[in-house]
């Protein structure tokens, strides 16, 4: 592992000793796999407008155009036309568009894994419906297997391939759950042979926000149903989805969803985790190759549905608050409603972001990009955005549905000495619990 | 489609429809006539090169009016040419069988075709001494 | 020598003063849109000039060109032309037949060596030696080359003799050519139209002869004066055209309001004429006031522009099977690209070619 | 055979030629790729794949108002010559007799007197364009060659046709022409380049329809 800068100054890391045309070339055959139609049709259909630059966080606060989405793709964009489009072999003949360099690469590393928390937000900019986001992530793939990511991000998909958790060592997890049982006084499951419900966790629950782990625990004892940790496979966030780790992404699904199943579960519920969702929800069936008989629903959508079913009473609160709309939930995941009927069910009065639901800014740590240290001062400036919307409210609470997303916030209100809790849904929803 | 090939179907722009165009020729004669009356320069404005209906011309022929000398000539065809209203403005009018075929508008003393070209005059000396000689042959033949 | 006297002279021993020039010139330059002040300068060069002998051959044509301008409307103005020219021979008018026609038309080459005027109806058959069309043995490339040899101006009157016209039409089984296509560097003055305008030949001739040199031309060798504006600057019809208004058949009421006929294949707007202006027999009327859009006859291949009642904007040739041949071939192209982009990838990843930068 | 005839006769066939085979070579090409198939079960409620699409391609006409904040002139210029294009293609007179020899049906014309606004509006917009993206960074940055080319290969046709519309520059024939003739060329670099977005925007959008609307995500 090096840390290393670019001819023009950009910092990058590289991974492994691979030669340098051999790193171009891993890049370009994983490019080059990825593209199936929709990808191919997004490749073909920009008009160089710019508007996705206006979505883009990381562009709209520092003002550098190279931070413009569909900037970030341009290697991406070669391999597609150069091996993929429907004129590839006329590109190739004719030598247009000359193939991508190492430099190109290196270069564009920290576009990719830096500036792009792969919010999607410029997705929704972009009149042609390009699905820029969903691009880059494949553009992540390349750039994985050709040793050519944040070393930060490297470092936790090696643990994850180790430990099966990028947040700690599976032989510790029945530990960390007892734990946080008895700090909290909540009876908890663990390892249960068959269950209805398994309850799978990220790495903000094993670290930061341990009580959540107990705050679910209560929630399903409360309404009874039959539930379980797993040792086998607890770890939902999934970090090769976020790194570009297709092996690893493919593992970590497998995993979760054969141990759910053999459990017997007729439910698995996603941790408060933004890319989690995306992962388990939307891309499962993919790497699992069929559909999976599971219903794998998140947190915040188990939360709504027992609010709106009755299942659970709350006490309400009567105060204001405001909600960050976690990208990969809401955005990408569809799931808008959900968090605001459990906060009118918690009798708090909702004033929303300036831009919210569907359109509201990235805490700006999505995709990695909080994990990732050398990111910070982009990441900073993201959070300013959030900051300034947040204020304008005048909230009282300021909630959210993602642990990732609430370190970042919380990282960021530190850096700025800004008094404001970012809460959790869940533990709002757990510490109001009527008897 | 017989019927429909008469001409009565395709309608032209109206002749009894005035333009306007009659005042930018006003115009134009007012600014020669200037120059005439301050340095002799004389000038013509072909009437036929302006877009004019018939209206038109009339009404600009009315505007004009007569003065004092009007003129026929009977040379390949008539000819009718008249001095306008205002001094100077002539209205010259050429015909070629029973069509008009073209017309102007000359500010001058006097046009030019009114006037007898010398060449002519040269003609006209030689006839008139031939005729003199052979009236005056004849009329000494009779006396002799 | 016959041509020695001054047309003044000639003409003042028919009585007939120098106002007649005057008054010519005056209707020369109204037709030619000169400015009225070159009428006196004209006059004085047609007094001046001699009677100008003209041989008129006639080739590949149909005498419509010779009809119109034997058609004058103004008689007693337009027919002074035949006072000006020597007309020395002109198989239709001449009384003189055979080989006394043949001979006049000798005698005026050799009497007016370098001064006499060429005036070309129809064109000239070059196939097979030109054997399509021969007067009294001699072929019409023969007859051509031979008179304009010593010629002072050509005069192609007509579309047949400016550009080929319908002889030339597709297939153009005689190789039939325009005029210029054969007389070299001769001066040359095309008066196209189908037929063409009878003025436009008068004060041409007139201009020749008063000026001595020829009237200014345009690309086509046209006179600008009569070929300067399209038919579609200058029709009455134009406003019509400008606010959308248009006959959709012949037998609408598009059609009957008069609107534009530029729906029904009028080629007005590609076409240089003063029909829309001199119009025809003595301005009674021209094919726009009648109800039929222009042919654009007075244009090179006229004939095959596509049909009269083809509207100008659409394509030309037979674009229907060559769009559905480019689609199947599209197609095939297509689904040939995402196989081997298939095959590519699958090759690609095997084994990746390592290419230059 | 002079300049007008070579426009509208084999010229233009050739160009109308090299579309189809083009627009039907990089559209097929695209489509007859395989898919990535979609076994996550789609949310309660989720609207049909072609709902969906269909939703996407029309709600995409109109941006979201916080990307007007900055995209506000790339929005309403954008619109300004699309619009002006589409009335001086679809609403002139000669085009719609071009159209109709075409596809056999004819629709009402406008004025003219229109015509030669929009088309003067619309060069006017496009000159702006290209001024936005020449001096704005971004815009810049991630402009290529297609770029450029495609805004000359549309640009032309407008000039041109406003050239011989009012008869400035040379003969009305050889305006007429050279209209025909940019109109070739721009037939014949559209499949190849981004104008090819005419067609490419129903299936981009529409794919990305499908995608969100399975999640039950707004787009």
């Amino acid at each position: 592992m090096t840390a290393k800068t670019t001819a023009s100054g950009v910092a990058y890391d590289m991974q492994g000793d691979k030669p340098d045309l051999a790193r171009r070339d891993a890049a370009m055959q994983t490019f080059v796999r990825d593209f199936a139609k929709t990808a191919a049709i997004h490749m073909e259909s920009c008009v160089r407008c710019g508007m996705c630059a206006t979505a883009c966080q990381y562009y709209v606060t520092t003002g550098d155009p190279k931070y413009t989405p569909i900037n970030k793709l341009k290697p991406f964009e070669q391999a597609y036309h150069r091996h993929v489009g429907p004129f590839a072999p006329l590109y190739r003949l004719l030598g247009l568009g000359s193939n991508v360099g190492i430099e190109m690469l290196q270069e564009w590393e920290s576009l990719l894994f830096d500036a792009c928390s792969l919010c999607g937000r410029c997705t929704l900019a972009c009149p042609m419906g390009i699905d820029i986001s969903e691009l880059i992530k494949e553009a992540r793939h390349g750039m994985y297997t050709a040793g050519l990511v944040p070393d930060r991000l490297e470092l936790m998909d090696r643990t994850a391939k180790a430990w099966g958790s990028p947040a700690t060592p599976a032989d510790d997890f029945a530990d960390i759950i007892h734990d946080a049982g008895e700090e909290n006084d909540v009876p908890v499951n663990i390892d249960l042979p068959k269950a209805d419900y398994v309850i799978t966790t990220a790495p903000a629950e094993l670290t930061e926000h341990t009580k959540a782990l107990t705050d679910i625990a209560k929630i399903l004892n409360k309404i009874g149903v039959s539930w379980t940790y797993s040792t086998e496979g607890f770890e939902a966030s999934n970090i090769g989805y976020i790194n570009g780790d297709l092996d690893l992404q493919e593992k970590m699904t497998r995993k979760m969803i054969d141990n759910a199943l053999q459990i017997g579960a007729h439910t698995l519920i996603l941790p408060e985790c933004g890319h989690a969702y995306g992962a388990a929800r939307w891309e499962a069936a993919r790497w699992y190759g069929k559909p999976i008989p599971l219903r794998i629903i998140h947190m915040t959508e188990f939360l709504g549905e027992l609010v709106t079913t009755g299942k659970i009473k709350l006490k309400p609160i009567g105060e204001t608050t405001t909600f960050h709309d976690p990208c990969q939930l809401v955005r990408r995941g569809g799931v808008t409603q959900a968090p605001r009927d459990v906060l009118k069910a918690l009798g708090l009065e909702l004033k929303e972001l300036e831009d919210h639901g569907s359109l509201g800014w990235c805490c700006g740590g999505g995709g990695g990009v909080v994990s990732n240290t050398r990111a910070d001062p982009l990441r900073f400036k993201a959070f300013e955005l959030k900051k300034k919307q947040v204020e304008d409210t005048g909230a009282e609470h300021f909630v959210t549905a993602c642990g990732q997303c609430r370190i970042t916030l919380t990282l960021g209100a530190k850096k700025f000495k800004w008094d404001k809790k970012v809460e959790s849904l869940l533990e709002l929803v757990a510490d109001h619990l009527v008897d | 489609m017989t019927s429909s090939c008469a001409n009565s179907l395709a309608p032209e722009l109206p002749a009894h429809k005035k333009t306007g165009m009659a005042e930018p020729v006003l115009r134009e004669i007012h600014a020669r006539l200037e120059s005439f009356a301050a340095t002799g320069q004389t000038g013509a404005i072909d009437l036929a090169g302006m877009p004019l209906t018939r209206a038109d011309r009339e009404a600009l022929e009315a505007f004009l009016g007569r003065g004092e000398v009007s003129a026929t000539l009977d040379v390949a065809g008539r000819s009718e040419i008249w001095e306008t209203a205002y001094s100077g403005v002539w209205w010259v009018r050429h015909w070629g069988g029973d069509a008009v075929a073209s017309e102007l508008i000359e500010i001058t003393a006097i046009p030019e075709i009114l006037k007898t070209d010398r060449t002519d005059a040269a003609g006209a000396v030689k006839r008139l001494a031939l005729t003199l000689q052979q009236r005056d042959r004849g009329s000494n033949g009779d006396g002799a | 020598m016959k041509n020695v006297q001054s047309l003044g002279a000639l003409m003042e021993e028919r009585g007939v003063s120098r106002r007649a020039f005057l008054k010519y010139a005056s209707y020369v330059a109204s037709l030619m849109a000169l400015p009225p002040a070159a009428a006196a300068a004209m006059a004085e060069g047609l007094a001046k000039a001699r009677r100008q002998s003209v041989i008129w051959l006639s080739f590949q044509e149909c005498t419509g060109c010779t009809e119109s301008i034997t058609r004058a409307h103004s008689p007693t103005l337009e027919n002074l032309i035949f006072d000006f020219i020597s007309l020395d021979y002109q198989e239709v008018l001449m009384a003189a037949c055979g080989e006394a026609a043949d001979a006049a038309r000798h005698a005026a080459m050799a009497d007016n060596k370098g001064k006499y005027i060429v005036v070309v109806e129809g064109s000239v058959p070059t196939k097979d030696g030109g054997i399509y069309s021969a007067i009294g043995g001699v072929s019409n490339l023969q007859m051509l080359q031979e008179t304009v040899e010593n010629a002072f101006a050509v005069v192609a009157v007509g579309s047949c003799a400016s550009f080929g016209g319908i002889p030339k039409a597709n297939p153009n089984p005689t190789g039939a050519v325009a005029i210029s296509d054969l007389i070299g560097g001769k001066p040359l003055i095309n008066i196209s139209g189908c037929p063409p305008i009878p003025e436009a030949i008068v004060g041409s001739l007139s201009y020749i002869l008063s000026f001595g040199k020829l009237p200014e031309l345009d690309h086509l060798g046209r006179p600008k004066a009569f070929f300067g504006e399209t038919i579609h600057d200058r029709c009455y019809r134009r406003p019509f055209y400008e606010r959308g208004l248009f006959a959709d058949s012949f037998d609408d009421d598009g059609a009957r309001q008069g609107w534009c006929l530029y729906k029904v294949g009028c080629k007005g707007p590609v076409t240089y004429n003063a029909c829309a202006t001199l119009k025809w027999n003595g301005g009674v009327s021209f094919p726009i006031q009648s109800g039929h859009g222009c042919l654009g006859c007075s244009e090179p291949n006229f004939w095959d522009g596509g049909g009269f009642y083809r509207p100008l904007p659409t394509p030309l040739g037979a674009t229907g099977t060559v769009l559905a041949g480019a689609a199947v071939a599209g197609a095939a192209l297509g689904l040939g690209a995402s196989h081997l982009a298939r095959k590519h990838q699958k090759n690609y990843l095997a084994a990746p070619k390592s290419e230059e930068d | 055979m002079d300049l007008l005839s070579f426009a509208r006769g084999p010229a233009l066939t050739f160009a109308m030629a090299i579309f189809v085979i083009g627009v039907l070579w990089r559209l097929i090409g695209v489509l007859s790729l395989p898919a990535w198939r979609d076994d996550s079960p789609p949310r309660k409620g989720a609207p049909p794949a072609w709902l969906s699409a269909l939703q996407a391609i029309l709600g995409k006409m109109i941006p979201h108002k916080t990307f007007l904040k900055e995209g506000m002139f790339t929005t309403v210029n954008g619109y300004v010559f699309h619009i002006g294009l589409a009335i001086c293609v679809f609403a002139f007179a000669p085009h719609i007799l071009f159209l109709k020899s075409l596809f056999g049906f004819d629709w009402p014309a406008l004025p003219n007197g229109l015509i030669y606004a929009a088309g003067v509006i619309t060069a006017g917009s496009l000159l702006a364009a290209l001024v936005y993206r020449l001096a704005n960074p971004v815009m810049k940055l991630i402009s290529r060659g297609n770029d450029y080319i495609s805004w000359t290969l549309t640009f032309l046709p407008v000039v041109t046709g406003l050239a011989a519309s009012s008869h400035i520059g040379a003969r009305y024939e050889t305006l007429l022409a050279l209209h025909i003739l940019s109109i070739c060329v721009f037939l014949i670099w559209f499949p190849f380049g981004k104008l090819m977005h005419a067609f490419l925007f129903v299936f981009s959008r529409g794919a990305t329809g499908i995608r969100f609307g399975r999640r039950g995500a707004q787009l």
